[in-house]
């Protein structure tokens, strides 16, 4: 991570930018047509858009702040960065919310323009920030971007409210100069996004060409020039840009067709959720019935009703969806149907804070059921990885007649990354074979590898059975109170998904030794940042190793052995400590959390100083209850 | 669905012993729809039964068709999903007063409103069976149950004015021991839609004879009034009642026929109007038999494939690929 | 309560920003509730606005009372279980059609039928705004959202309809800058029992405009059909169309006043008429707009009062160890 | 435990009896009659109704077939026995479900009216049991119950079926001949029952006598002779029996009444919680007021609500009912407004055997919401015990404002003791300081010591306050989405919860020493059966220790440095191994499970055998595994 200093430097290794001004400004389309661009210049990205709760806040306040975080590398990056080297401020709310974080040294390029008596005051500012120093840490570009909006759209002859909202085009054109991305793909957007309107996608163009031809031309302040940072190498292959919503439901649906299966969806609208209902609404001609229940109850009970119809029952929500929803999944494993679960997790409890991310529903996933009811769960590591755990999801589902919970989280599933298109002939199909064979039939007739029973779809002659949440008799499938059998059944439900074990891969250590003094062990999200922190120690000679783990129920067949051959194991979560404690409840060993509960995802340097002082023997949590996080990213 | 005059009553019968209580209203209903079945040309395999839970929500097991006793409440969801998924089953779904209408009720309300093409017999015993016996959203005022030791004093809901009131599209009441309930049924069934029937169906053990005055063969006939589209709504053991509209009370009365009043004065049930039925539905010291309301419309499991359809249409055929590719895509070399 | 003419609309505005978007009706929808609360002497300290999620549900925080943001769709019964156990206060819920129809439809109906003394508004927007613009239960069939790109194929739940087949005894409606939705608010309050209040609202980002027609000054009065208890059904700019009943059809039917048509042929609202109700919820071309239905009967919690009274009467002074006693006894020495 | 032997014996230590019929036979009262009748004769007694989850399932049918077992004792005894003395099986379905537990050498007794072929048939009997030889290992009764029982209520003119109905006095009636009991209580109650129908009295009192004159008269087949089980050492005082779900609902009210409140009860009947929602309804005049609600959702959001307005919530229902509840307990963390919790737990998963006992919602507890959602759950470990939990549930809930899991079972809820009425002196009141002072008031402000945040309740002069589910500035209670103050919060929830454990007593070394061989530690209503196995297993000389936990979360201030001073750590429970992974969580230590999934209590003798195996370095799990339980049951 190099920052641009205060020398005009060509090249640069990597840059962070955040992009926030208000909720009306438009930041997260500023921040997409940017993180296109820099696709389109073969840098390696990640991005972090990060928006408030209210649909539109009132205009100039600190919680109408809207922000959009984007890094981007030559070198293979994983998180969206801790501090950024440019902040681009479009208000004074944006700067006051977010100076903390900038880098100092950092460049800062303010909208003189919105900074009014009365926006100061709606940001609860007594002075003006651009006077009264607090400035001066960082190198400054304080440009009245209204003002030259204005300017370079008035031949279009539209309100002052329709050129003001030209700003964002304006300031996309400047940061565009200085980081040499192309215009073109941006100017084609608008032209596509305003079909209708072209006077819009006029002035938009003329706005982002105007603050392209302010970098070109004006006279810039010392310290402040234009960069280059040169494409990243990247694997060979076509890429696209992915958010983890869209790489679930494209995953869902490629996994039913390995399956050879329809996919019904039944969802109630959620945040973070919601755009997996959006994205799979669209797939229709995919074989894909979307339903978008009354409530989560219902969408989870359809699901289940589809997959009794021989279809792949999915539902997705988050943490207070799953909540309701557990009554019904609890069902599901009795019956022995295949379901599966998208859990994309919030901040919690309750409401919590639904714009923001966590890691909290770890245990509810496991365990949060009534009665033994144990089922399958696993975890997508990054926005594209949520493909291929979709895709995972659906074969345990259907090879084991069981419930599956997809774990993601807010930050997956807005974050986007490149992604390496999949060749899709490397996906073996796991069709599925409905039974059809009237001999030896019962409901609960089980394959003796797998243990899932027969799946026999109504419709299908001499196949008719009942089936329920009672207990039912382990040979016949009829209704049975028989203690023994209550107890056999039990088992048969846990040896089921213990057995899936057997089918997976053995858990990798992605960075270091396969024993050692520490094993930093991830899941979630949570996965590039732990990365690259375990590889910037590493770089010191630490003996820490990085396991992330994909399959959390049953977790991996090599886990307990390989966390064994380690002295600690640190488990980094974005929680209050959950994978720690099921670690423990599965193995018995000592494994220790490092938390951050801030619905923010860990910057580098935290988890970097984390583990230093957890090798030190200290116990980080201290550190980060004490400080909290903002201001120890910059360590 | 063509007859299937192979089947009879028998053949939709489990080899489950049904495990009622004597002389409960479930034997009558099982028997009609078990006789219903094999009339309307049904076929065991095209057959599901989805329940939810309550004495009543245990009839899937003692159908010989597929079935799904699933969670409390919850049956019409699942139904939704079924039908959905499967839409050349003949799905009918089983529920009670407490499941239907206490825990269940919103789901009741949008499998209504969405008008899924399937039957919903609501078993009303106005208690909770299973449970023991407690009142339920149906229990009259002052009903003395274990949980309402003083009296219940929650209003009681009327489940037909619910349904209504919710935009269902085929609404129709019969009681358990009624030769007529195997019409009703059937008529639900043939329905294009959700068909939805309340039941009265006596509980002996824990609400013996609260509909006795209406079922009873010798007081029946001057409580019962069966309607029958584009007919005066006539009733009595002699035919000798009838029901007329006051226009200046706004509601319906029933009248003596004879002297002043004759048929012609009368009512004539037209099912397809929502505020008839509505008047219908809560007639004091009568209750309205038959199909109260019926009204064809779009059926949304149907709807949902004509939207899948139109999808393909317009989008062809499905190229996973392709929509990978769509969008932005760059090449790195 | 006695009118406290100490308190203005601005004393019911807490110190917290308003955050609903620039144009959302829900500010005047607030402003409303602001200026009723000091006409009909509510104080700050005996009100308590109780909402569920959504846009609308942020409602509490801009009110200087006592305020409970709840969960979704569940404010019915929090409210229900609040006014039980503190029934000195004054119970307001606001909740949305998503809200309050959609996830918490059946909860709706049990207060609904129930009777609790307290309001309800239920802001329709025919959008689940909070969520970002999916359609809602109250969306109109066609409606084009990010779940429905090809338009939402439910059909619609009426509120007012709703209500009166789940047994309201109080419904209404109103719009958000509506003049006299203060009015139809106090009505509410002053009703004893549950005041259920539609209020139309847009929606400027997610659905704008599609009351427009009947909220703007200009076309609105060709669509608002304002109800007054004892009077004909006169509306239109000129208050030169009304509203007949058709026997025949058994059904409302405009028309136009002048020449044959005079207000003696027009249909007289008598609110306390359920099926009139019934018909007016849903009419053509007009919406019918004011108290639609008003009838007075047991309240829920006044009842569970009267009922514990019964009970310190019939058993007297509550006396633990006589309760521990009670039954067979005996001593171990 | 002694065995009635082939000769006549007077005085036994221990008796335990079965009752066993059809579901219409009358099983439960003739069980509580004579546990009545026994309790006055100051015996210890513990009993076990078993009931099928049909209302009134068809006749003659095994799944028809109701229990009732007691067990009564000279002794102190706190389990109804593993295996019965005497059978009393009152039709052929009766017989065949339950003689496989009767003790060999035990006292059958048999209605041989009921043998009808039609009944063997429905019971599914090839063979008649009393002809082929099924009985020779027991000692047997064998009369025509029916036919004397009409002939003894002939005169009173009843049909066939009211005359059938009063077999079971005949049968209470030889029974209390055979063990010397009072029939005087019977009969008054039997006069209080039919006061509207005094006929009906008349003829179950001459049923009775009838079957009380057959014994003193009849010629009893050689073995068989009256008993005498002598009373019990009881603590001096006055007692009465309880059930579970009446202390429960006894305890609420009471602790209430510490806390100066009045309850709330927001509810929706579910087996075997419902009822908790009968005995309150009879309690309005002790200021309680009972909401049946719609569904649990509607019932545990009104008593928040009711909570809100200044009562005591609280809520109860079984597994599937806690699942539904998840999201709103979720709420009432995080408003921080006292709620209990009452989970009468049952067989699951889903439905599962809703008749039946078991403990498996222990993790549903812990962990079963959205979030980081720490609450404080507790365990009953006898019926009577319920009072004192319940009582204990509202102080936590109350006075640290928290919503508090009360987990008590089918067995407890429906099981009967007797129980010394407790002296209400003891009972050192909590009263509840609602907020009232304006003074540095905000929601949000707490209790240095208990963290609990103030009380205001609406009404309130000048306290008017907002609250809700999304996170909450520690400092003001507005709405915050700052990211520092968030992981705050959650830390200041979950110190709250912590802390409670100042407030606890140590746990409790029930008996043996407090460092060993082997801790055997149990939770809730297991607690006699493990006492009395581990006293056996004493008796032989091992170091075996027991301890029984009632806080579960946090757990008692002790605890962990008392485990870690056993070799070994066994955790029986009736679920597949929840505690045991709690305690690994909490503690890394080794603790096992020893799991019996069978919606049966332990029997001591299982109990023994799994300990016994264990210090010999077995797994009693597989033992268990292989053999079931109603077989190993006499070892
Ligand atoms: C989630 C849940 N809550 C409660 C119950 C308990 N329960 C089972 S059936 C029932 C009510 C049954 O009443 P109804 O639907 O009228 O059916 P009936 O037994 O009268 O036929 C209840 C409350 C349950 N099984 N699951
Ligand atoms: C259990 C749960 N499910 C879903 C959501 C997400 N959610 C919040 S508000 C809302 C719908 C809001 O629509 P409406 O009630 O019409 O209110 P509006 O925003 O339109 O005022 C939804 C689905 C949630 N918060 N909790
Ligand atoms: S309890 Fe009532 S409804 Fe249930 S089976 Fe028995 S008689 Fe029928
Ligand atoms: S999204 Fe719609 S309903 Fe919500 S605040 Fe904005 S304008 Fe109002
Ligand atoms: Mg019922
Ligand atoms: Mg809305």
């Amino acid at each position: 991570m190099t920052t641009p200093s205060t020398h005009l430097r060509e090249d640069l290794d990597s840059v962070v930018i955040r992009f926030a001004g208000d909720s009306g400004d438009g930041m997260q389309l500023t921040g997409s047509q940017f993180t296109a661009a820099t696709a389109l210049m073969g840098n390696d990205l990640a991005t972090f858009p990060d928006y408030p709760a209210e649909i539109r806040a009132p205009a100039g306040t600190t919680y109408g702040v809207s922000g959009f975080q984007i890094h981007f590398a030559s070198i293979d990056i994983m998180t969206p960065g801790d501090a950024p080297d440019v902040l681009v401020a479009m208000n004074p709310a944006a700067l006051k919310v977010n100076l903390d974080t900038l880098k100092r040294g950092g460049l800062c390029v303010v909208n003189t323009g919105a900074f009014t008596k009365g926006n100061l005051k709606k940001a609860g500012l007594e002075a003006n920030p651009l006077e009264d120093g607090s400035l001066d840490p960082y190198r400054v570009l304080a440009l009245d971007i209204t003002k030259m909006t204005l300017e370079a759209v008035k031949e279009y002859g539209l309100g002052a409210k329709d050129g003001q909202r030209c700003k964002n085009m304006w300031t996309l054109g400047l940061m565009f100069w200085l980081f040499g991305r192309d215009r073109q793909p941006t100017v084609d957007w608008l032209k596509q996004k305003f079909k209708k309107k072209p006077v819009l996608a006029d002035a938009n163009i003329a706005a982002l060409n105007a603050g392209h031809i302010y970098g070109e031309s004006a006279e810039m302040p010392s310290g402040i020039g234009t960069y280059q940072v040169p494409r990243a190498e990247l694997a060979p292959g076509r890429y696209r840009n992915i958010e983890g919503n869209q790489a679930t439901a494209w995953g869902l649906v490629y996994g039913a067709k390995l399956a050879g299966l329809e996919v019904f969806y039944g969802s109630y609208p959620i945040t973070p959720a919601s755009s997996l209902l959006h994205h799979l609404a669209k797939l229709k001609h995919f074989g894909v019935t979307t339903f978008q229940a009354e409530d989560e109850i219902a969408a989870v009970c359809a699901s289940v009703g589809a997959s009794y119809g021989g279809q792949l029952g999915v539902t997705g929500t988050s943490g207070p969806g799953v909540a309701l929803k557990a009554e019904a999944i609890g069902l599901a494993i009795g019956v022995e149907l295949p379901l599966v679960v998208c859990d994309v997790q919030r901040g919690g409890p309750s409401t919590g804070m639904p714009t923001k991310t966590e890691q909290s529903d770890l245990l509810q996933a496991m365990w949060g059921r009534n009665g033994d009811a144990p089922l399958a769960v696993l975890a997508a590591a990054t926005p594209g990885d949520c493909f291929y755990m979709a895709i995972e999801a659906v074969r345990i589902a259907t090879k084991y007649m069981t419930p599956v919970i997809l774990l993601t989280d807010g930050y997956l599933a807005n974050g986007a990354e490149p992604w390496q298109i999949p060749d899709l002939s490397q996906f073996e199909p796991f069709p599925v074979n409905f039974r059809t064979d009237p001999e030896g039939f019962h409901p609960f007739v089980r394959d003796e590898d797998t243990l899932a029973r027969a799946w026999a779809v109504p419709g299908t002659p001499e196949l008719m059975h009942r089936i329920g949440g009672l207990e039912k008799h382990h040979d016949s499938g009829h209704i049975s109170y028989d203690p023994n059998n209550h107890h056999k059944m039990t088992k048969v439900r846990e040896a089921k998904i213990a057995g899936i074990q057997k089918d997976l891969p053995d858990a990798k250590v992605h960075l270091g030794e396969d024993s050692g003094e520490l094993a930093v062990v991830g899941w979630g999200s949570t996965y590039g940042a732990i990365h690259q922190a375990v590889e910037q120690v590493r770089a010191s000679g630490k003996r820490v190793s990085h396991v992330h783990l994909r399959h959390l129920s049953p977790f991996p067949p090599n886990l307990a052995a390989l966390l064994s051959r380690f002295d600690e194991v640190m488990v980094p979560e974005m929680n209050n400590g959950m994978l720690d404690k099921v670690l423990r409840a599965e193995f018995g060993i000592n494994a220790q959390g490092y938390n951050k509960i801030s619905g923010q995802p860990f910057y580098i340097g935290e988890l970097v100083a984390a583990i230093e002082a957890r090798l030190a023997g200290k116990n980080p949590n201290q550190m980060y209850d004490a400080h909290g996080s903002a201001h120890g990213a910059e360590a | 669905m063509t007859e299937n005059p192979k089947l009879t009553r028998k053949d939709f019968a489990s080899d489950q012993e049904v495990r009622w209580c004597p002389g409960c209203g479930d034997y009558a209903i099982l028997a009609a729809v078990q006789r219903t079945l094999p009339k309307v040309g049904a076929s065991l395999e095209k057959t599901v039964v989805i329940s939810g839970i309550g004495c009543s929500s245990r009839f899937p097991y003692y159908m010989s068709t597929y079935g799904f006793h699933t969670i409390h409440g919850r049956a019409p969801a699942f139904a939704t999903g079924h039908k959905l998924a499967n839409p050349e089953v003949d799905v009918w779904v089983v529920t009670g007063d407490g499941d239907g209408l206490s825990i269940g009720g919103n789901h009741l309300l949008h499998l209504l409103r969405r008008n899924v093409n399937l039957q919903i017999m609501l078993f009303n015993n106005q208690i909770y069976g299973l449970t023991k016996g407690q009142y339920s959203p149906t229990s009259t005022v002052g009903k003395v149950t274990p949980s309402s030791p003083l009296g219940s004093v929650d209003q009681p809901v009327v489940p037909v004015r619910f349904a209504l009131g919710a935009g269902a599209k085929f609404v129709a009441r019969g009681y358990d021991v009624s030769k007529k309930l195997g019409d009703v049924l059937e008529a639900s069934y043939r329905f294009q839609g959700t068909g939805f029937v309340e039941i009265l169906q006596n509980c002996p053990v824990f609400n013996d004879g609260i509909f006795e005055l209406i079922t009873d063969r010798k007081t029946g006939p001057a409580y019962q009034l069966w309607l029958e589209h584009g007919k005066p709504m006539v009733f009595g053991k002699n035919s000798d009642k009838g029901v007329r509209f006051n226009q200046a009370t706004f509601s319906l009365e029933v009248v003596d026929l004879g002297g002043d009043i004759t048929e012609a004065d009368l009512l004539v049930h037209d099912e397809t109007n929502r505020t008839l039925a509505f008047l219908l539905a809560d007639m004091p010291n009568v209750v309205a038999l038959g199909v109260l309301f019926r009204e064809e419309g779009p059926v949304y499991d149907e709807s949902v494939r004509t939207q899948r359809k139109l999808a393909e249409d317009k989008f062809g055929t499905p190229d996973f690929e392709a929509l990978m590719r769509s969008g932005h895509t760059w090449t790195v070399s």
